[in-house]
């Protein structure tokens, strides 16, 4: 008998990859109450099955599971898995949702996850989580990090033999369990449905399935990554061994119209690139590995410089499209074509399918979603972003992107979809949970050691349990452990049951950084009522698993007294609590372009008041001067509306010619001080750094400068939009990529260019349609959906010739200055081996896009930090792309690095929703640890008041001691530095500590 | 001659302790112990005539404002004790108002433990400053030094024998040793082109014989602190135990705690019941500051001191 | 207490006390392990929020402790998390790397460095070359231990 | 200690005193007054090192042989298994020598005994040197100016707790044993004196009996020096000493009888160490509590305390007075404060 139960939540999250994850988050920083939904036993979507991510080599898992972790933890979200989403009726605002719950049959909430289960289970399957690279019980957990960490019953594998239902300790089985409904009733909804793997056909042609040695890349992923079938080893699964030689072939299924999927899948290029660095670094002997491409298509922030580092490490980059692999003599012998011509046979051991990305389909929301665009994705136009929508799609699902767009897509979704409640600032219950905390005033240090395997990250160089054995013989250490996953949701069980089972006052997790993963582990501990300050973690696996790899003996050695010197650290701790600090509810957004005025019209549209800040005399920026939007649709009009909104808004008060020149304060509580005349200053609880990026201006390349003919994408679109007429007469134009961008002074792409050629080149062709447009290009980088154009300009005659660094085209201007006559440009053609001269009547160059001047200003003003380009530097590559390192400033736009001007919206609109995290609560909570002064002690001799950066101290006068302002101070400790006779304190970062440290060096 | 310099600064002080209705004058006194003076607290003008003031006069007074913040006080201060209390103006341990300063252009304090070990058991009588010359009275007869060769060696390096900024200039004494030539790092830098192994054993023998009894630090006028970071605990940087490394630990900081407040008074080394030359230690602070950051100790009680602040283009020859 | 000099040569190998600021060094640390850049485990980090949070004391005290070399490492000028903190730690480190090399100790035994949050490799390579400036210069013996007479009891 | 009957005296050439010491040296733990830096401080002897027996008095006290400014009591290390081991000081039955200390640190030993050897518990450190301890006295020739031992019931040719006196003469020295133990030190030893000839013996005898000329009064009557000091326990007399008292401790690390110390355990993970060093209730911080009270808060309750404890409680308690007259604080102190004045106001001399 089905159960049909009712229930309300604000709003609806439909697929829990880490795109929905993002968002489901970001809405409960808003303060609403959020149902996430997983079709599959657990939330974590593909991300978890990556072994790292490009282009840091983060462990993908490390990043994600704390991301994970923190979903299910917070108050405000409710995770359904096993559910789909069966039926919705209503409108924006009001819907009515069918959500079906299909029978996990092993409840949740009473599985420890121990296994027994799947122990005495006699049936097996394939592994889903593993590409069907291993079998696994009818009953299983999907990973070790898995949330909920509960196991769950494949119905078509289960024979039913009841043997799990006696094994579980705990009862939590019951093999009667019938599906469930809800009827859901929310605001909003976020179609999250990522993405499956592409067209199967393609890869059959290619020896898939056919050929076990043939894999996918996701299987590639899952026999890199130690948590899968060979524990982290490459081995060709035909003999088992590590292969010699490896081939990745690009593009399987996509950009490929005999598949129907003509468009890109924009992440494949980097991921084998990533794929072919790890394979070489997870096998002993040295192996070859050979990407097959048609163009690198390396347009992210940071990944071109990633693509060189693979050129310095070995991966060969065959530029050809593979034609048939084939088994002979025991090896897979591909067949290609050459760029040099002829046909070319060469054998391989294992050969890795890069399988393109295909958007899933809810039918159940067709209705309520926007018009599905190309190929199945469900892409929201400029215009479309500025709407307020009932229904967002984000993430792979709207169009193929990587991991840092799709959080950018849905931070940007959370928002759109928030217009459809009302948000109530100061009103809005603090989300981070609020536990009982037990006073271990005057208990014994009880500590507890929890030794990380990091699955083989730590396990493989560090002996754990010599770690671990050690670690039990410490002082006031009571128990020591080791764990797989320190950060898996079994694991945050253990050390909660291991604080209760010991009585815990202190706990010390020996894994990786404390950057990254001391929140959850606090988080965890706080839980069990201990103080998140009565923790700390010795990090054996960047700082030492991971460099010293060589030297396993020592490398130990160091992980035990790395372990001793954090229980010495940690027995000294004492609980804190934060500080609360209030907040402004209003932002500041600097730059008034596109990114700027749809971040501000974000906020405002929220409810909360925003000061846009512009340089220059108007708003618009870089999009004044744009014709088109890649997709076609005209700026002009999008423009003129999209600043009338602004402007009209009342909660947002423009300041046109207006600098900033200082910046203080912190999160929440920001005072900055802006320059238009005379000298203003605001308060604001948050700041978006919009202030775009340029055209690179190259003078004296390829004669720039020397001939008004000569001129840059940029000024060509300018000319366009005001009048295509004007190059009706033309004859023959020559656009040269990659002016100033992938240099040796520039290692970036600058990602937009490619598109622009494309965009203009069939402008042109409209304008003049008998003239010859020939673009000669490195690779063509019309990534993602966007390569529609470039097959439309070949299919419209635009000529495409490939040039090299090393032979680059060559522009003579003519001495005389002769503007009649054309220019000769001289193009080596790599394949043809021969150099054409090409009397051009003008040369366009894709001219880099680089970041403003004012940048370094800025940066020191907010405390942020630039990237090696001079771009703003985001808080972290993957999960944090729109967040500053300092709090309470977010990026927007071409700051942060080369975009087109949907994706600056996109981001800008992320930007907007972590701003409204802020805006809508009531109070923040601060640094716990701030300095203290022991009024005994302190001489008043001022000298910590000098050296404080943040004036957060002062001497008082009648008393004469320093007086800490804790709202101001930050926790550096340079007072307490300062002081001759330490007075000062800074609490568990104190003297006392570093000195506890280094008593337990060996 | 002395007597009556000392009798005409005597009615001075009188004077100035009266008029400025001070509660109390602080200078020195005799006292029955060879070669030394004793500092004392004057509460009333009355006591002014046990005043005296001579070649043993080496105690830094600005030390004793430390322990008396209240009230109005006179000092009669030479040039070190004018910049120390420079220094603790700077440190808000002292408000120059609270100050009436009688400035004495300083004559150079003689080195006691150099006239001792010229003249075994010599007594204070025994000894007359005039001039430029010290005369020993002997059972030999009379003998005549040049003042300059008994200085204390961080008054032949002084370059601030007069005090600046005093309510009170009184005329100098009628002995006086002549201008200082050497600068009190002097011996620093011959010091610091030695081979380092032998700048250590030089170091190691000298510091060596610290019986860490603290004299050196408590009889500085700059430090103050009620609890010195060789007395805390939680955590205990070093303990008292006579060894190389606390002993090391003592000084480097203390040293560090110096920097740009440094005076060069002498007073610990001359303190040191162990005769370790500590200028060449202080020395070498001060010249590195001086070198580096331009700033000299004690001359402007409203410059920030050097390892307060920073300045962007700092040198950062250390940073590797 | 005083440290027993380690008596084996071969046996010894360095041991260097880093302190990490925080928001750079200590994140450039955790990138070139990211990066799987191989140096020598010869590091012992102690993580501190700013280089400005480090005091003569603790450098001196880490070498009493039984440390060959004290690294302090901090943002490069302007990237300060704490807007100047490294500024101010540079002044006084100048003075004391001075000091420290005046009284003999050998300048390999305590270094400042600049490691930004995007510099692993230039991490890596820092701890490579300390760790060779530091054996060249063999296990630190103790404060004032070299070639000194006897001390008294 | 068995004292012999008569002194059996004999005579050592200046020229032989080198050899005789390096002789001893090697029969016994030596300590000889020696000339470090610029002062003279006992230590443990040296081939190399610089015999000082001019200096009156040495500038340190013979204190640190007894008890010694910085003490191990024990040490324990700790194995990566966890387990602790108790390591001992070592002990001897060596003797321990100590050669040329003049009677006023001798005299101190008294005061020494009566802290660590008479009190409920014995030390037991001090009391293994104690035990061990054979002293060669030296007769003190040309007190300093700052020197009162006579006044304190002392004297430059006081032979109390010497095994054997040491006077000088102008072409050696006559050892006059006093006790078994110094004549089983120096029985081996026989070869380097010679029979003390009686003019020689009579030179010595005149020294030890004329003493040396003290300007500084008449002898102290204790038991009225206790009383008048206790009578005296408010009198703004004390102020005006801490008015100037730096609190530095000068005095209490160079006075022969001073024995406040502290005990300090030093503890790393690898091991530890309990030590005891010497303290001085000069200082501030020598009596402040934990909880930042301090019962002796301000600088005359400290002065004040040094003196009572030399001249009120030592005689309470029936040990000797806590001052030998040796001068060493009055020469010493940076500001002058004169135990003889704190005498004289008390109990006003002659002098």
């Amino acid at each position: 008998m089905a159960r049909l139960k009712r229930a309300t939540a604000d709003f609806l999250v439909v697929g829990s990859g880490v795109s929905g994850m993002q968002a489901a988050l970001d809405m409960a920083e808003m303060g609403f109450r959020v149902t996430l939904t997983e079709k599959t036993p657990s939330i974590g979507g593909h991300m978890a099955q990556l072994d790292k991510t490009f282009p840091t080599n983060d462990c993908s898992m490390c990043i994600l599971s704390p991301r994970m972790v923190a979903c299910g933890r917070n108050p405000l979200i409710s995770i359904l898995t096993l559910t789909e989403v069966l039926e919705v009726t209503g409108k924006p605002g009001r819907y009515e949702v069918l959500l079906r719950i299909a029978p996990r049959k092993v409840d949740p909430r009473k599985c420890l996850g121990c296994g027994a289960c799947a122990k005495v289970c006699p049936t097996e399957r394939d592994s889903t989580f593993n590409q069907g690279l291993v079998k696994v019980k009818a009953i299983d957990r999907p990973f070790p990090q898995a949330y909920p960490n509960a196991y769950a019953i494949d119905e078509t594998a289960c024979v039913r033999c009841g043997k799990c239902v006696e094994a579980c300790p705990v009862k939590a089985i019951d093999l009667d369990a019938q599906e469930e409904f809800i009827r859901l009733r929310v605001s909003g909804i976020i179609w999250s449905g990522g993405y499956r793997l592409g067209n199967i056909d393609a890869l059959i042609q290619l020896g898939y399935r056919s050929d076990k040695d043939v894999i996918t890349s996701l299987e590639m992923e899952r026999l890199l990554s130690s948590s899968g079938p060979t524990g982290g080893k490459l081995l060709v699964p035909s003999t088992g061994k590590e292969p010699e030689r490896v081939a990745f072939l690009q593009c399987v299924g996509s950009r490929d119209v005999r598949f129907g999927r003509p468009y890109c899948s924009s992440v494949c290029c980097t991921y084998s690139i990533k794929e072919a660095i790890l394979a070489k670094e997870h096998c002993g002997g040295p192996v070859e590995t050979k990407i097959f491409y048609m163009d690198i298509r390396t347009q992210g922030k940071g990944f071109e410089r990633y693509y060189m580092r693979a050129q310095e490490e070995g991966v060969a980059f065959v530029r050809s499209r593979v034609v048939s692999v084939a088994r002979k003599d025991g090896k897979l012998v591909l067949t290609y074509s050459p760029e040099s011509g002829g046909v070319r046979e060469e054998a391989f051991d294992l050969v890795v399918l890069a399988v393109g990305v295909v958007p899933n389909t809810a039918p159940s929301l067709a209705a309520t979603l926007p018009a599905e665009g190309p190929y199945g994705f469900l892409r929201q136009s400029g215009e479309q972003l500025l709407e307020e929508p009932g229904c967002v799609p984000i993430g792979p699902t709207a169009c193929p992107r990587d991991i840092p767009e799709s959080v950018v897509s849905a931070s940007g979704g959370a928002l759109q979809v928030a217009g459809h409640t009302k948000l109530r600032p100061t009103k809005t219950p603090s989300t981070s949970p609020q536990f009982t905390e037990r006073d271990v005033t005057g208990e014994v240090p009880r500590i507890g050691v929890f030794v990380c395997h990091c699955g083989t990250n730590i396990a493989s160089v560090v002996a754990v349990k010599e770690v671990k054995d050690y670690a039990r013989t410490l002082p006031n250490v009571v128990y020591a452990g080791e764990l797989l996953y320190a950060c898996s949701e079994d694991s945050q069980i253990t050390i909660q049951k291991m604080i209760e089972k010991h009585a815990l006052n202190r706990v010390i997790v020996a894994s990786c950084s404390p950057r990254t993963h001391a929140p959850l582990f606090q988080e965890t501990i706080h839980q069990k009522g201990l103080n998140p300050a009565l923790f700390d973690m010795a990090n054996i696996r960047d700082q030492c698993s991971w460099v010293h790899g060589d030297t396993p003996d020592q490398a130990t050695a160091k992980a035990k007294e790395l372990v001793a010197m954090a229980v010495a650290k940690v027995r000294t701790h004492r609980p804190l609590t934060p500080q609360i600090l209030t907040v402004t509810h209003k932002a500041l957004v600097l730059g008034g372009g596109v990114a700027g005025m749809t971040a501000a019209l974000g906020i405002a549209r929220r409810g909360f008041g925003v000061t846009l800040v512009e340089q220059s005399d108007t708003l618009g920026g870089m999009a004044r001067r744009l014709p088109r939007f890649w997709d076609g649709r005209p700026v002009a009009p999008f423009l003129e509306a999209l600043t009338a909104a602004v402007m009209k808004n009342e909660l947002i008060s423009v300041k046109t010619a207006t600098r900033i020149t200082d910046i203080s304060g912190y999160k929440g509580h920001f005072e900055v001080t802006l320059q238009n005349g005379q000298e203003e200053k605001e308060t604001v609880g948050t700041i978006i750094l919009a202030t775009g990026a340029r055209e690179w201006r190259p003078e004296g390349q390829y004669g720039f400068g020397q001939d008004d003919r000569i001129l840059t994408q940029m000024d060509l679109s300018a000319l366009l939009r005001e009048d295509p007429e004007r190059f009706k007469t033309l004859r023959r134009v020559v656009m040269i990529q990659c002016v100033g961008s992938r240099t040796e002074e520039r290692p970036y792409c600058s990602r937009v260019c490619c598109t622009q050629a494309m965009q203009n080149a069939m402008a042109l062709r409209e304008a003049a349609p008998e003239a010859q447009i020939i673009v000669t290009y490195r690779d063509i980088r019309t990534y993602g959906l966007r390569e529609d154009l470039y097959r439309a300009a070949r299919e419209k005659g635009v000529l495409f010739v490939r040039y090299t660094p090393e032979r680059p085209p060559e522009v003579k201007v003519p001495e005389d200055r002769d503007i009649t006559r054309p220019i000769p440009v001289h193009l080596y053609d790599p394949i043809l081996e021969a150099t054409f001269e090409i009397p051009a009547e003008r040369v366009v160059l894709a001219a880099a896009m680089i970041p403003q001047e004012g940048n370094p200003t800025i940066a020191q003003m907010a405390k942020v930090s630039l990237d090696p380009d001079g771009f703003f530097l985001e808080a972290h590559a993957k999960l944090r792309p729109v967040d500053c390192a300092m709090e309470g400033i977010f990026l927007a736009g071409t700051a942060q690095g080369p975009k087109d001007l949907e994706e600056s919206m996109e981001q800008a609109l992320a930007a907007a929703s972590r701003a409204c995290g802020i805006l809508a609560k009531q109070a923040l909570e601060g640094e716990s640890s701030i300095a203290e002064v022991d009024t005994n002690r302190c001489a008043g001799c001022g000298l910590c008041e000098m050296v404080c950066p943040f004036h957060a101290i002062e001497i008082d006068a009648t008393k004469k001691v320093s007086v800490v302002n804790a709202a101001l101070c930050k926790g550096c400790g340079a007072c307490v530095a300062s002081c001759r006779n330490g007075a000062l304190h800074l609490p568990n970062t104190d003297d006392l500590q570093v000195v506890e440290m280094l008593k337990a060096l060996g | 001659m002395s007597e009556d310099y000392t009798r005409a600064l005597v009615e001075t002080l009188r004077e100035a302790f009266e008029r400025e209705g001070l509660d109390r004058w602080i200078a020195y006194a005799p006292s029955r112990v060879p070669l030394r003076v004793r500092p004392t607290v004057f509460t009333s003008p009355d006591e002014l005539d046990n005043l005296i003031f001579n070649g043993f006069c080496v105690q830094n007074l600005a030390g004793y404002l430390k322990h008396h913040p209240e009230g109005r006080v006179g000092v009669l201060v030479k040039g070190c004790d004018r910049r120390a209390i420079n220094v603790l103006i700077q440190e808000k341990q002292v408000s120059r108002e609270n100050l009436f300063l009688a400035g004495i252009p300083c004559p150079g304090m003689l080195s006691r433990t150099r006239l001792l070990e010229e003249f075994p058991g010599l007594q204070s009588d025994q000894v007359e400053e005039s001039g430029e010359t010290v005369t020993v009275r002997t059972p030999d007869g009379p003998r005549t030094l040049s003042r300059d060769d008994m200085l204390l060696p961080t008054c032949r390096s002084c370059h601030h024998r007069i005090p600046e900024d005093v309510e009170l200039l009184l005329g100098p004494p009628p002995f006086a040793a002549p201008e200082a030539e050497m600068d009190f790092s002097a011996e620093v830098g011959p010091i610091g082109e030695m081979p380092r192994n032998q700048r250590a054993a030089l170091f190691a023998d000298e510091l060596s014989r610290c019986i860490l009894c603290y004299a050196c630090r408590n009889i500085c006028p700059l430090c103050y602190c009620d609890t010195c970071f060789t007395d805390v605990n939680q955590p205990a940087w070093m303990t008292p135990a006579l060894e190389p490394g606390n002993i090391f630990f003592y000084h480097v900081n203390r040293m560090m705690h110096m920097a740009g407040r440094c005076v060069a008074c002498g007073s610990c080394e001359w303190v040191c019941p162990e005769h370790i030359p500590l200028r060449l230690l202080y020395g070498k602070i001060t010249a590195d500051v001086a070198e580096l950051f331009s700033y000299e100790a004690g001359l402007d009680a409203t410059l920030p001191q050097p390892l307060s602040h920073f300045s962007e283009d700092d040198p950062d020859e250390h940073i590797g | 207490m005083e440290r027993t000099p380690q008596v084996a040569k071969e046996a010894w190998e360095p041991r260097i006390v880093a302190f990490l600021c925080r928001w750079c060094s200590y994140a450039g640390a955790d990138l070139a392990g990211v990066s799987r850049l191989s140096y020598p485990p010869t590091t012992r980090v102690i993580l501190v929020p700013c280089s400005s949070r480090i005091s003569p004391y603790h450098i001196t005290k880490a070498l009493m402790a039984g440390a060959d070399g004290v690294l302090v490492s901090g943002c490069h000028p302007g990237d300060c998390h704490y807007l100047t903190g490294n500024l101010v730690a540079r002044r006084k480190f100048i003075v004391l790397k001075r000091l420290l090399a005046y009284l003999g100790i050998e300048e390999a035994r305590v270094l400042f460095s600049w490691i930004s949050a995007s510099e692993g490799e230039e991490f890596a390579e820092l701890i490579r070359e300390i760790t060779e400036k530091v054996r060249a210069v063999g296990p630190f013996r103790g404060f004032l231990r070299e070639e000194t007479r006897d001390t008294h009891v | 200690m068995t004292r012999t009957n008569t002194s059996d005296s004999r005579f050592l050439l200046r020229d032989d005193l080198t050899a005789f010491l390096s002789a001893l040296s090697e029969r016994c733990e030596l300590w000889i007054p020696q000339a470090v830096g610029e002062g003279v401080r006992f230590l443990p002897y040296r081939e190399e090192a610089l015999l000082n027996l001019d200096q009156t008095p040495p500038d340190h006290p013979a204190k640190s042989i007894l008890f010694p400014n910085t003490e191990t009591l024990f040490r324990y290390e700790r194995t990566e298994d966890g387990a602790i081991t108790l390591i001992p000081q070592e002990t001897t039955n060596q003797p321990l020598a100590l050669f040329g200390a003049r009677s006023c640190d001798i005299r101190a030993f008294d005061a020494l005994d009566a802290v660590f050897l008479k009190r409920s518990a014995p030390d037991t450190s001090y009391r293994q040197r104690r035990n061990r301890l054979v002293i060669i006295g030296f007769g003190c020739l040309d007190p300093a100016a700052t020197c009162f031992c006579e006044r304190m019931g002392g004297g430059p040719f006081d032979e109390a707790g010497m095994d054997i006196q040491m006077i000088p003469l102008p072409e050696g020295y006559l050892f006059r044993t006093l006790t078994d133990r110094g004549k089983a030190l120096i029985a081996p030893l026989a070869s380097f004196f010679k029979e003390a000839d009686p003019v020689t013996a009579s030179q010595a005898e005149a020294l030890r009996r004329k003493g040396a000329p003290h300007p500084d009064g008449a002898a102290v009557d204790f038991a009225a020096l206790k009383a008048a000091v206790e009578a005296g326990r408010e009198e703004p007399f004390w102020e005006s000493l801490a008015a100037v008292c730096l609190g530095c401790g000068i005095c209490t690390f160079a006075c022969p009888v001073c024995s406040c110390f502290s005990l300090v355990d030093e503890g790393a993970l690898k091991g530890g160490r309990r030590i005891r060093h010497w303290d001085a209730c000069m200082f501030s911080v020598f009596t402040r509590e934990a909880s930042g009270h301090n019962p002796r808060g301000a600088a005359v309750d400290r002065v004040k305390q040094r003196f009572f404890h030399k001249f009120f409680y030592s005689l309470e308690n029936g040990e000797p007075p806590g001052c030998v007259g040796c001068g060493r604080c009055v020469t010493q102190c940076p500001t002058c404060i004169d135990i003889r004045e704190v005498i004289d106001h008390f109990q006003p001399g002659e002098g």
